[in-house]
């Protein structure tokens, strides 16, 4: 299984053993030939056998989906066809791993609420400003990864700074404090569904209006675009990525920043934020915003190539080599653009870009836009009492 | 029977000159459409041919094929070729009628090599009565005249190809003789088709005059035709053919198109699968062809042309009126909302037999 | 059977059972894959310039950026062998007559010569996009038989219809009998192969720019 | 069949000379005709039967071509008319039938066409009926009926 891409790793192949299934079961000539024996049934060892396909290779990145010409929408049906691979026991230890982790610790890297207080603690020493938790009828509930939790904690207090500086209310959440959704990632509804459920309690039990959700792609679209289908009613609450809430604050004139980056910089659009997310205008007024020199690189947008990490891909061990591989991709994307500094606003991105990096030897640091923005905040005189 | 005069001695006794016998062979020559060259080639065969003896022999027909060719009173070349064979049974043309008739066919055919040339389809179904001349039916009638024949020529498209009388339903179970032959109910001979509803005068006669000239069967299409006349089809003949080729076609018989002369394929005109020599021998000494008339080829020589759809019907639509398609789209409706019936009750079983899915179904 | 019995037969029963099954087919098809349905999305919508259903179908028509460049055999060839397609099908005057018999609806149609270098453009195109397929790695790997299959019953009623008209290989009469045949069985296997997209293409690129619209994301 | 001449048939708007191409063919086979026939002395001739002419052409041809000095009837098995073309060795040949029906009609390159010429084998038997005329013996060859003679 150790190989590079190869032909194998085409997006529609992915979907033949799917393919078969509801030509069996939904059409009449497969449901005919099904009867008189036919057609050729579906084993768990051809199952085994896709795994590579259905999750190694495929980061749920959709871009196969944009440029299908006849409109196939195949990460809708990757998607599916991972409910039934994680269900049939084919799914990779990895990420079996991190969903058992969020079921049943609270978040897919084992951290727990006592490792976000002393997060909380170390940010309100750093900034002086305090961390709210579980504040009822505040505006906002912000939301965290746990890649954030452990990897950068200068976002919490990049959005302590921001929030502060807007005058908004928010808070954390004791009981919902990890966005990121590994059940969608290996295709389980059900436990997607438990995953969603404990932020929607948090947010109701806390009467926000609004529910923030960190830089990580995919907590962002399992919370604002899977999490009401998966409960089964609209949420009462606004969901917004914490971009969409920076611009708004921008756009509001809440949002004051001071001098500029100047070193070259690009944008890495994270997927599940353009493609998937529809946030695609904000992360650029942002840029502008501090960066002089900023350079969109080729396919920017909507249309931008996945990191390589997306989908589970990066919590599964398995898929390293072939994530290895997708990464040249964006290496040339950032070759071609000549920056120096690389921005992106997924935690998730971040990690596969950093590693994918280093792993090439460039010498580029990787910046969360957000904590970015917060550097150059207007520094006033209350901030720093 | 006296010793038979070969043609050019025929002609001699006739008082016809050389001069006169050249100006016969040029005109023989374009009517048998050959280039003007092979003039001497015609006159030194017809100095050694002999007239022969003709047998023609008229099935389910309509006597079309006689009048095409006989309409022409005047002695004209065809006519001069008539002079020079030596039509022994012809029961619509004969002076001779009843016992005689028939006496004069017995007679013709005691000499073996007669040529005979048959109009008309013959019955096959229910023992051939349909048709019967003289108390003898056609099949059996032709069945001995080719017992000893040297060739037959079809004429028209009833004894080519069966035409009208072969027509759907066919209930006399009409057959050609070619297909008489090809199913063995008649002597095997070589056979000439010269079809057309009715064939072309000058076409019957030059096939005639060529098989009189030259003693041999003409070059002849996969259907037995000649090439002569037969191998181009109306269409790549058509003085139309250009308007064709740049997409002006008349639409109804009195439309601007039609005034200006414009294809008639879309009112139906068979010129490009019919092959006969209208559009180049033309009709009526010449005057002209139906397509110069106005109206499109109705496929005439071709098999089944009868039954090719309406004649105003253009080659590319259907002969027949579509009568399954609302059957099928019925069926179609039917079985699709019978086949998303059966869908809808499989997912509503499978989502009431789903049991939550927890972490123990991940590792199996 | 002799040519024009062929011929009657392909414009008389031929083209009636092959009209018959196309129609049950595409009706039974058309009703097995839409009755499936989608749940309704109950996230709250955003709503974006551009992002539709109708955008969708129309966008996807264009090339996304650089996949001209990626892919040019398949973009350039698809779209010489559809257009070339569409134009052989629907602007030469016997096939317009034909759909006016069908339809009542008629159009002014091409010269016979434009068609003619259309059908060959389109020939060509069609073979080299089956060259590529053969030849690159990855598209012939994801080739199935029904991919060839598919592919010859496209190709062979622009070929036989480009022979009848040119009179060549065979008699007029027998090709464009066999030219009605193997459009007869284009149609009876249309519905049942992927060649359905041409039913069902509009409908799903509807479906994946309605299903992104609602967040707002142009596809 | 004579009476279709009578027919008043008028064609309103006649198609272009070289609508179909056939008559820019026919006068280049004519040219290269002349020009074998002046250095082989080889002959040609053209059936406008068989040439599928637009209503029109033939017209256009015989204007294209004129008339010129010599003008030839025959009478043989019907009349056959004989127009030399205002090109010399052009000779526009129509046969009729008895009736004067047209029965077939050739555009000829030559010096003189053979339906002119005297046939040899009709010298023979000319000389032959002049021999037994002068010698006072009864005619029998109808080719050359003498004046009174019985058919």
């Amino acid at each position: 299984m150790r190989r590079g891409l190869s032909v194998l790793h085409r997006a529609i192949h992915k979907l033949e053993p799917l393919r078969r299934i509801y030509e069996q079961e939904y059409t009449l000539l497969g449901r005919l030939a099904k009867m008189v024996g036919l057609s050729k049934p579906v084993t768990d060892d051809e199952l085994e056998e896709w795994k590579e396909l259905v999750y190694n290779s495929c980061t749920l990145c959709a871009r196969c989906s944009l440029v299908c010409p006849v409109g196939n929408d195949i990460v809708y049906m990757v998607r599916k066809f991972r409910e039934g691979m994680a269900v049939s026991g084919h799914a990779p230890e990895g990420l079996i791993g991190a969903v058992t982790r969020t079921i049943e610790i609270g978040s897919p890297m084992g951290v727990r609420l006592p490792a976000v207080q002393a997060q909380m603690r170390h940010v309100q020493d750093e900034t002086g400003i305090e961390i709210p938790l579980d504040k009822e009828g505040a505006e906002y509930l912000v939301m965290l990864s746990s890649m954030e939790i452990m990897n950068f904690p200068e976002y919490l207090s990049a959005i302590a700074k921001i929030m502060k500086q807007a005058g908004k209310t928010w808070t954390l959440c004791s009981t919902a404090f990890e966005a990121t959704n590994a059940g969608i990632q290996i295709g389980v509804s059900d436990l997607a569904k438990v995953i969603v459920k404990r932020i929607v309690d948090g947010a109701e039990r806390l009467k926000v209006k609004t529910v923030i959700s960190p830089e990580c792609g995919h907590a962002y679209t399992a919370l604002r675009w899977d999490g009401a289908n998966l409960i089964g009613r609209p949420f009462t609450f606004k969901v917004l990525h914490i971009l969409e809430v920076l611009d708004e604050f921008r756009a509001q004139g809440l949002l004051k920043t001071e001098g500029f980056e100047t070193a070259k910089m690009t944008f890495h659009d994270p997927c599940q934020l353009v493609r998937r997310g529809g946030v695609i205008e904000q992360p650029r007024n942002l840029m502008k915003m501090v960066v002089k020199d900023f350079v969109e690189m080729e396919d920017p947008g909507k249309y931008n190539w996945c990191c390589g990490g997306g989908g589970g891909v990066s919590a599964n061990e398995e898929a390293e080599q072939l994530r290895l591989e997708a990464f040249k991709i964006k290496k040339r994307q950032l070759e071609n653009t000549g920056a120096k500094t690389l921005v992106t606003a997924c935690a998730n991105c971040r990690i596969t870009l950093e590693e994918g990096l280093e792993h090439n030897q460039m010498d580029i640091p990787v910046v969360g836009l957000t904590e970015m923005i917060a550097e150059h905040l207007v520094e006033t005189p209350s901030a720093k009492s | 029977m006296n010793r038979r005069l070969t043609v050019a001695e025929q002609l001699a006794k006739q008082g016809v000159s050389r001069r006169a016998f050249l100006k016969f062979c040029a005109a023989a020559a374009s009517l048998m459409a050959l280039p003007p060259g092979m003039a001497p080639a015609i006159a030194e065969a017809l100095g050694k041919r002999t007239r022969p003896s003709v047998i023609w022999l008229s099935f389910q027909e309509c006597t079309g094929c006689t009048e095409s060719l006989t309409r022409s009173h005047t002695a004209t070349v065809e006519s001069l070729i008539f002079d020079m064979i030596s039509l022994d049974y012809h029961h619509t043309l004969m002076a001779a009628s009843g016992e005689a008739a028939e006496l004069a066919r017995k007679q013709a055919m005691e000499q073996a090599g007669y040529l005979v040339l048959v109009d008309g389809s013959i019955p096959t179904k229910d023992g051939g009565i349909y048709s019967a001349i003289a108390g003898v039916t056609n099949l059996q009638m032709l069945k001995e005249t080719l017992e000893n024949a040297a060739a037959v020529v079809s004429i028209g498209t009833c004894a080519a190809y069966g035409g009208i009388p072969k027509a759907d339903p066919n209930p006399t179970g009409a057959k050609s003789v070619q297909a008489l032959m090809d199913e063995g109910l008649v002597p095997r001979k070589p056979v000439i088709n010269v079809p057309g509803c009715p064939p072309i005068p000058t076409v019957i006669t030059g096939v005639l005059a060529h098989y009189l000239t030259f003693g041999e069967i003409p070059e002849l299409d996969n259907l037995g035709r000649p090439t002569m006349f037969f191998g181009d089809s109306i269409h790549d003949r058509c003085y139309r053919r250009p308007f064709y080729d740049q997409g002006k076609f008349a639409k109804t018989f009195d439309d601007e198109g039609a005034r200006k002369g414009w294809c008639l394929f879309e009112l139906g005109c068979k010129g490009p699968t019919t092959h006969n020599a209208c559009a180049t021998t033309k009709w009526n000494n010449g005057t002209s062809f139906p397509i110069e008339s106005g109206h499109g080829c109705i496929g005439c020589s071709e098999p089944d042309f009868w039954d090719a759809g309406s004649f105003y019907s253009a080659l590319s639509m259907p002969t027949t009126p579509l009568d399954l398609a609302a059957g099928a789209a019925v069926a179609g409706a039917a079985i699709g909302v019978g086949v998303a019936l059966a869908n809808r009750s499989k997912k509503g079983a499978a989502k009431s037999a789903h049991q939550s899915a927890g972490l123990a179904d991940l590792e199996k | 059977m002799g040519e024009v019995e062929f011929l009657n037969w392909v414009r008389g029963s031929g083209l009636n059972i092959a009209i018959a099954v196309f129609l049950l087919g595409v009706i039974l098809r058309l009703i097995e894959i839409y009755s499936l349905g989608r749940k309704p999305d109950l996230s709250a919508p955003r709503h974006a310039a551009g992002a539709s259903g109708l955008h969708t179908v129309f966008r996807r028509s264009l090339p996304p950026p650089g996949m001209m460049k990626r892919s040019p055999v398949s973009y350039i060839g698809g779209y010489i062998f559809h257009i070339g397609l569409a134009v052989v099908v629907f602007l030469f005057a016997p096939h317009i007559k034909l759909i006016e018999n069908f339809f009542g609806l008629s159009w002014p149609g091409l010269p016979s010569q434009v068609v003619d270098l259309v059908a060959v453009i389109t020939l060509v195109a069609m073979v080299v996009v089956l060259v590529d397929r053969i030849t690159k790695p990855v598209k012939r790997f994801l080739s199935t038989f029904e991919d060839y299959f598919t592919w010859t019953v496209t190709f062979l009623p622009v070929l036989t219809g480009y022979l009848a008209v040119k009179h060549l290989l065979l008699p007029y009469t027998t090709m464009l009998a066999l030219h009605i045949l193997s459009v007869e069985i284009l149609l009876v296997v249309l519905p049942f192969t992927k060649l359905f997209h041409a039913f069902t293409v509009f409908g799903s690129r509807w479906f994946n720019g309605h299903l992104n619209a609602h967040k707002g994301v142009p596809v | 069949m004579s009476g279709l001449e009578g027919i008043p048939v008028h064609i309103q708007s006649a198609p272009r000379a070289v609508a179909s191409g056939n008559t820019q063919a026919i006068l280049a086979e004519l040219e290269t005709a002349l020009q074998a026939l002046l250095e082989t002395g080889r002959e040609h001739s053209i059936d406008l039967r068989s040439l599928p002419l637009l209503p029109g052409e033939l017209d256009y041809l015989q204007h294209t071509l004129g008339t010129g000095e010599v003008r030839v009837e025959v009478d043989a098995l019907g009349k056959s008319e004989v127009q030399e073309t205002a090109f010399r060795g052009i000779w526009w040949v129509t046969h009729c039938n008895t009736a004067d029906d047209v029965m077939a009609e050739f555009i000829e390159v030559s010096f003189c066409p053979d339906i002119i010429r005297a046939q040899s084998d009709d010298v023979r038997e000319s000389l032959d009926a002049l021999s037994v005329r002068l010698a006072g013996e009864p005619v029998s060859n109808q080719n050359c009926r003498g004046e009174g003679e019985p058919l």
